[in-house]
């Protein structure tokens, strides 16, 4: 099947790239579709089962994968909306947007499921490609620069990712053994050497940052969620957030059932902490809204990655906060294309009083910050609150305290901004010229806030057993 | 012999330093193809016949030839000045690269390890290191460029020296080089060139929260 | 004797605050709600609509319900107690043990109050039905102009007490004295401000925000920077532990010399 | 019900007993016993004025300071037996049931827009809020001293067996009084015949007041001053029995309203100004009672 779905996906790539025609294109998005959750539902139902050597259909690859999924069907309804709606579209940009987009999306679902660290590499490399068409969408001198910085960052980070890789065949040398798969590093992981293994997983860390949006290469993901049309923006601070949180989680897992567990985590702290550190310097600064959000997202996977670090509980809470921050971010992202669409500006001294002009759209705003900032009724309250948790278990009490200073001023600079588009009127804004937008377009938002405050607050228990399978071979 | 590749491999290194020119910089990269091919040719004698001249047409038909004529096409095109202008005196740069060597060596000592040719691991990581340190000290866009072709080809190095048993990773390598190298040069480069009609890295500094 | 000490402030603090309450709430709606405009604003003053002051209304009922009804909101309170203490046999009944009976005793006296006022006011309507009931003028003493300015403020209904304890505000003065035998215009205008906020919230919070703003560099848009921070961070996590080891390594030689 | 029959009783003559006590002391001969009960009655007969300025605020006030006053009395037992509401810890809702009469006593005088008014709600506020201490701290040392939290529980257990626990009685006593004067505004702080507006704290809060509303201030002021009475009383009436109690009870209710006489007749008001640091005084008394209740109990360590 997962040949079929490689091919397939491939295939209706192609085709997009080029065939220009508009009902054509949007048949072969949709076949895209269908043929992602047939898979999906394949997938689920070979639970734990390996398909062409390198993928297996894991529990942590389904729980993504099953995101991924739900995420890729709002994002390419907005996408839709959005090509439609904007005004120097032409059949290639289209076409290419598309292409992409399914690109994109099979990378990514591929590289959840792949059971061996090179193959991770392959999809994380596909995934900068076709990232980076959806990034210069606009073809405009600030797209290219986003999508410039993107690349190269992006090609750094392969690099350092491969180096790791590197490292890790030579740290793997003693087994004699060639087979980079996680299952059988981990069941060699007694064998591996030590400082080999140090720095692959230093490099390899570093390298999927870039994804990840964690500190040191942050940067340009910041940069690519801006200059992103919004539904990309969706998906990048979304589901390729996930696969780098699934790159660095594998190795992580073969890292911690060795003697480096203490330094991995420190490491992953150090780099944790400083990503919220450098979120609170920028959300209290930033004026554009979709920049705002993209460092929020740093802020998030900071928390995530604090929650790996402390263990424990934490390691639930960190799986079950990636998920949720995914459903309730993209959801915030294909809002803004409305937000954009009325106000025709993302600095947010010209966007306000947002509930006058648009009320069901303000109101997935007003839902989607209280879900962002974690605030209880909120899905993510549960797992951010567990995070906490699991970090005074570990007895990290001044971090703790710092860490929840520094959320207090993010949410402080969040909630000002929000509160300021929502009900503070903008200086100088035209009113005669606001659209009048379909409330049915804020539906797909509503369904993945409401799923991500139903999955925090009552997880079914299939969910916590996913989770529960995927942490199983860390030590508690 | 590989021995003595690899220290010239270092030696470009140090010349790239303190190269002026545009041109140069094309020509020790071109210089370090030819220098991996050879190397590859070495190292991986024993491996299966097919994967060897894949690999070995990839260092001098890709990294020796074609890459440096499409850069020297680019600088033709746009118009590029020849001079490198770095931000640091050369001076320094040689210093600094110097350091980088010294460094690598220096942690080469503390891994315990029989299992690779220390050569490589030194030559690998600091080829790494000057790359990125070319990155960080140059004002063109094409020199960023050329320090990421440098730092593949550290990586190739690195790959050769694990191709003996692992095979694949060399491909990986291949693949990364080409893969990235098409992005960045033939896409990127190119239309970079065309908007912006003086390729200059301070243009390319509007995205930013400072 | 530091814990009786703690005990004796604890005490004096909570009787304090009853008092300190009274004042402030007797202020604030006593100069907000009561009495005359005391600033005459040149747009029309007028109540917001309903649907803004349902929820308001609704806030204050369910707080006046919780404390005629504690039992209710405390059974309520059980389950989500139990969530974040995790302990299922907790035998925890509301009013049993933990001198929550006493909460029954005093919604008691509470209704006693309730019906008390409710019987009270009837009594009064009963007997004023017939009887004159006059509106005049607010009596003045003998002043025969009133105007709202003669009013308390909210700074005068607690100049005695702020005199007590100036040492702890920051008051700021806008003056112009009475001048000459037939003065003109005067005026004074006071803003208290909060010493301790000053101290303990603004000047951190102003202080943390100039320190995070130091770090603004990080985003500055160029690319070499960008990669610097990789390098760096793989550079000091590779180094810190080497530096470290020999630092230990030459401490250690120094302790032999 | 025997406190309430009691306080009622009591209140019907206190403040008749003061008058007449300042009358005689003055040289006159003064109106009968229970002129302040025909006061009210005649009060009652009256319709009302009010003030244009006032809002439904000031029509409701005075009915919730009496209500208050009146369920306050309710907490208070007769010796032993307790009436309606006991509980552990009901001094504490004695306080504030009463802190809630004197917030709308408060903003009812706030209502009419009258500066004078705005001047009595200022002092009684801040009076109220150094009074308070006082109370609290007494009434916790008594609880500490006794083991118990409800009043009819530390009133029965209260036995005063040495000197020290006399003397503790005796300062416990003076503190009760003196914040009855407070609660009441009678003499050394607030002199309540005075004609000056600008020297008046309770009167001048309810210049606005007339009729119904006016007779039910004036009979809280009286039962105020029963209700402290009764507990003065408490302190010293331990397990004495009924058929001593009850003619005990209106001798020292008496005696009270005597000595508060005197103290008016031949004390001057104190400054307006020093009034607080007098309050604060009580506070400094109390915590003196605590630290006695400490010793007795051996609880100082």
């Amino acid at each position: 099947m997962i040949e079929i779905y490689l091919i397939g996906s491939v295939i209706i790539g192609t085709l997009l790239f080029f065939n220009r025609g508009k009902a054509l294109n949007y048949t072969l998005i949709w076949l895209f579709i269908a043929l992602q959750c047939a898979f999906t539902i394949y997938a689920c139902m070979n639970y734990n089962k390996t398909e062409s050597t390198y993928f297996t259909f894991d529990s942590l690859g389904i729980i993504m994968l099953l995101t991924a999924t739900i995420i890729s069907i709002p994002a390419v309804i907005h996408s839709h909306i959005y090509i439609e709606e904007s005004e120097e579209k032409t059949p290639r940009s289209r076409a290419t947007y598309f292409g992409a987009l399914v690109i994109l999306i099979t990378a990514v679902s591929s590289a959840y499921l792949a059971n061996h660290i090179a193959v991770v590499w392959i999809f994380t490399e596909i995934t900068t490609l076709s990232a980076s068409a959806l990034i210069y969408h606009h073809r405009n001198k600030l797209a290219l620069e986003g999508t410039w910085k993107y690349i190269f960052i992006c090609a750094i980070s392969i690099t350092f990712v491969f180096i790791g890789i590197l490292f890790l065949s030579l740290a793997f040398a003693k087994v004699g053994s060639d087979d980079l798969s996680y299952k059988n590093l981990l069941a060699h992981s007694a064998l591996l050497n030590l400082s080999w293994l140090r720095l692959a997983f230093l490099f390899i860390f570093t390298g999927f940052t870039a994804k990840l949006g964690l500190f040191p290469m942050f940067t340009a993901g910041v940069d690519a969620k801006d200059k992103a049309p919004g539904p990309a923006a969706a998906l990048l601070s979304s589901i390729v957030m996930c696969m780098g949180f699934v790159g660095i989680f594998r190795f992580y897992v073969v890292v911690a059932n060795t003697s480096l567990l203490h330094w991995a985590s420190l490491v992953i702290g150090i780099a944790a902490f400083l990503s919220l550190f450098i979120a609170a310097v920028y959300m209290i600064k930033v004026k554009n809204i979709k920049r705002m959000m993209a460092y929020s997202s740093v802020e998030h996977m900071g928390l995530v990655m604090l929650g790996i670090a402390a263990g424990g509980i934490g390691y639930y809470a960190a799986i079950l906060h990636i998920v949720l921050h995914s459903f309730v971010k993209s959801s915030l992202f294909f809002q803004y294309n409305q937000l954009y669409r009325v106000f025709k500006n993302k600095n947010i001294y010209q966007l306000g009083n947002y509930f006058k002009y648009n009320t069901t759209g303000a109101l997935v705003v007003l839902l989607a910050f209280i879900s962002v900032t974690a605030m209880p009724p909120s899905g993510m309250f549960v797992s951010e609150f567990l995070i906490f948790r699991s970090l005074f278990d570990s007895n990290q009490l001044i971090l703790l305290l710092v860490v929840l200073l520094l959320l207090t001023l993010i949410i402080w600079a969040f909630a000002k901004n929000i509160f300021k588009i929502l009900f503070i009127p903008a200086v100088n804004f035209d009113e005669s010229t606001v659209p009048v937008l379909s409330p049915w377009r804020s539906v797909s938002q509503f369904i993945l806030i409401g799923g991500a405050a139903y999955l925090g607050l009552n997880p079914p228990p299939i969910l916590v057993d996913l989770i529960k399978e995927s942490i199983l071979l860390l030590p508690l | 012999m590989l021995q003595v590749l690899l220290i010239i491999f270092l030696i470009s290194l140090f010349y790239l330093s303190i190269a002026n020119r545009m041109t140069t910089y094309v020509n020790v990269l071109a210089l370090q193809g030819v220098l991996l091919f050879f190397v590859a040719f070495l190292e991986l004698k024993s491996i299966n016949t097919l994967n060897l001249i894949l690999i070995l047409l990839e260092t001098i038909i890709f990294k020796s030839l074609a890459v440096p004529i499409f850069l020297k096409y680019v600088l033709n095109r746009n118009h590029i000045t020849r001079e490198a202008e770095p931000y640091v005196p050369n001076f320094v740069s040689l210093i600094i690269t110097t350091v980088i060597v010294v460094t690598t060596i220096l942690l080469s000592n503390t891994m315990e390890e029989s299992y690779l040719d220390k050569m490589y691991f030194v030559v690998a990581l600091s080829t790494l290191f000057t790359g990125l340190y070319f990155i960080a000290s140059r004002r063109k866009i094409i020199t960023h460029v050329m320090g990421y072709l440098v730092i593949e080809n550290g990586v190739f190095v690195l790959s050769l020296a694990v191709g003996n048993k692992m095979p694949m990773l060399v491909n990986l390598g291949i693949m990364l080089d080409i893969f990235a190298s098409v992005l960045i040069l033939g896409i990127f480069l190119n239309k970079i060139g065309d908007v912006f009609k003086d390729i200059d890295v301070n243009q390319l500094t509007n995205l930013k929260d400072y | 004797m530091i814990s009786l000490i703690s005990i004796v402030f604890i005490v004096m603090g909570l009787a304090f605050i009853g008092g300190l309450a009274l004042m402030c709430f007797t202020k604030a709606f006593g100069v907000v709600f009561l009495g005359n405009p005391r600033h005459t604003f040149h747009h029309e003053v007028k109540e917001v609509s309903g649907f803004q002051l349902a929820p308001l209304y609704a806030i204050a009922a369910l707080i006046i319900i919780i404390g005629l009804f504690p039992k209710l909101f405390l059974d309520l309170l059980i389950k989500p107690v139990q969530l974040f203490t995790g302990l299922q046999q907790l035998p925890f009944v509301a009013f049993q043990g933990n001198g929550l009976e006493v909460l029954v005793s005093v919604s008691h006296a509470s209704w006693y109050l309730i019906g008390l006022v409710l019987i009270l006011l009837g009594l009064r309507k009963w007997l004023l039905r017939n009887r004159t009931i006059t509106v005049m003028p607010t009596w003045g003493c003998g002043y025969t102009a009133p105007t709202a300015k003669i009013q308390y403020t909210a700074s005068s209904f607690v100049k005695t007490y702020s005199k007590l304890f100036g040492m702890f505000f920051l008051i700021f003065k806008k003056e112009k004295e009475v001048q000459g035998i037939f003065p003109t215009d005067a005026h004074l205008e006071t803003r208290p401000y909060d010493k301790i906020e000053k101290w303990l919230i603004d000047y951190p919070t102003v202080n943390f925000k100039l320190f995070l703003d130091r770090f603004r560099f990080f985003q500055n848009g160029k690319l070499q920077f960008y990669i610097l921070y990789g390098i760096i961070f793989i550079i000091l996590i590779i180094s810190i532990p080497l530096l470290y080891d020999k630092a230990i390594q030459f401490i250690e030689f120094l302790k032999q010399l | 019900m025997l406190s309430f029959l009691l306080i009622i009783l009591a209140a019907a003559f206190f403040t008749g007993i003061i008058i007449r006590t300042k009358s005689i002391a003055s040289g006159r001969k003064g109106p009968g016993l229970f002129q302040p009960i025909k006061d009210v009655v005649r009060l009652f007969k009256k319709g009302a004025v009010y003030s244009e300025t006032s809002s439904f605020v000031f029509r409701i006030a005075p009915t919730i300071y009496f209500s208050s006053v009146f369920v306050a009395m309710l907490v208070v037992p007769f010796g032993q037996s307790k009436w309606l509401i006991s509980f552990n810890g009901d001094f504490i809702f004695f306080a504030y049931v009463l802190g809630l009469g004197k917030f709308f006593s408060i903003i009812g005088a706030m209502d009419t827009g009258s500066s004078f008014e705005g001047m009595g709600a200022s002092r009684e506020a801040l009076y109220s809020m150094f009074a308070e201490p006082a109370f609290f701290i007494l009434m916790g040392s008594l609880a500490l001293l006794t083991g118990h939290t409800s009043f009819q529980e530390i009133f029965a257990t209260l036995h005063l067996g040495s000197s020290i626990t006399y003397a503790l009685g005796g300062l416990a006593a003076l503190v009760f009084l003196m914040i009855a004067m407070i609660e009441n505004s009678r003499m050394p702080l607030d002199d309540p015949k005075t004609h000056l507006e600008l020297t008046m704290v309770h009167e001048v809060m309810i210049l606005d007041n007339s009729g119904f509303d006016l007779g039910l201030i004036l009979t809280a002021g009286y039962l105020k001053f029963a209700i402290y009475g009764a507990i003065i009383f408490n302190l010293f009436s331990g397990t004495i029995s009924y058929e001593y109690a009850i003619p005990m009870f209106f001798v020292m209710q008496a005696f009270l309203a005597f000595v508060v006489g005197m103290i008016e007749s031949f004390m001057a008001r104190f400054r307006m100004n020093h009034n607080a640091q007098f309050i604060v005084v009580l506070s400094s008394v109390s915590l003196l009672i605590f630290f006695g209740a400490l010793l007795v109990s051996g609880k100082f360590i």
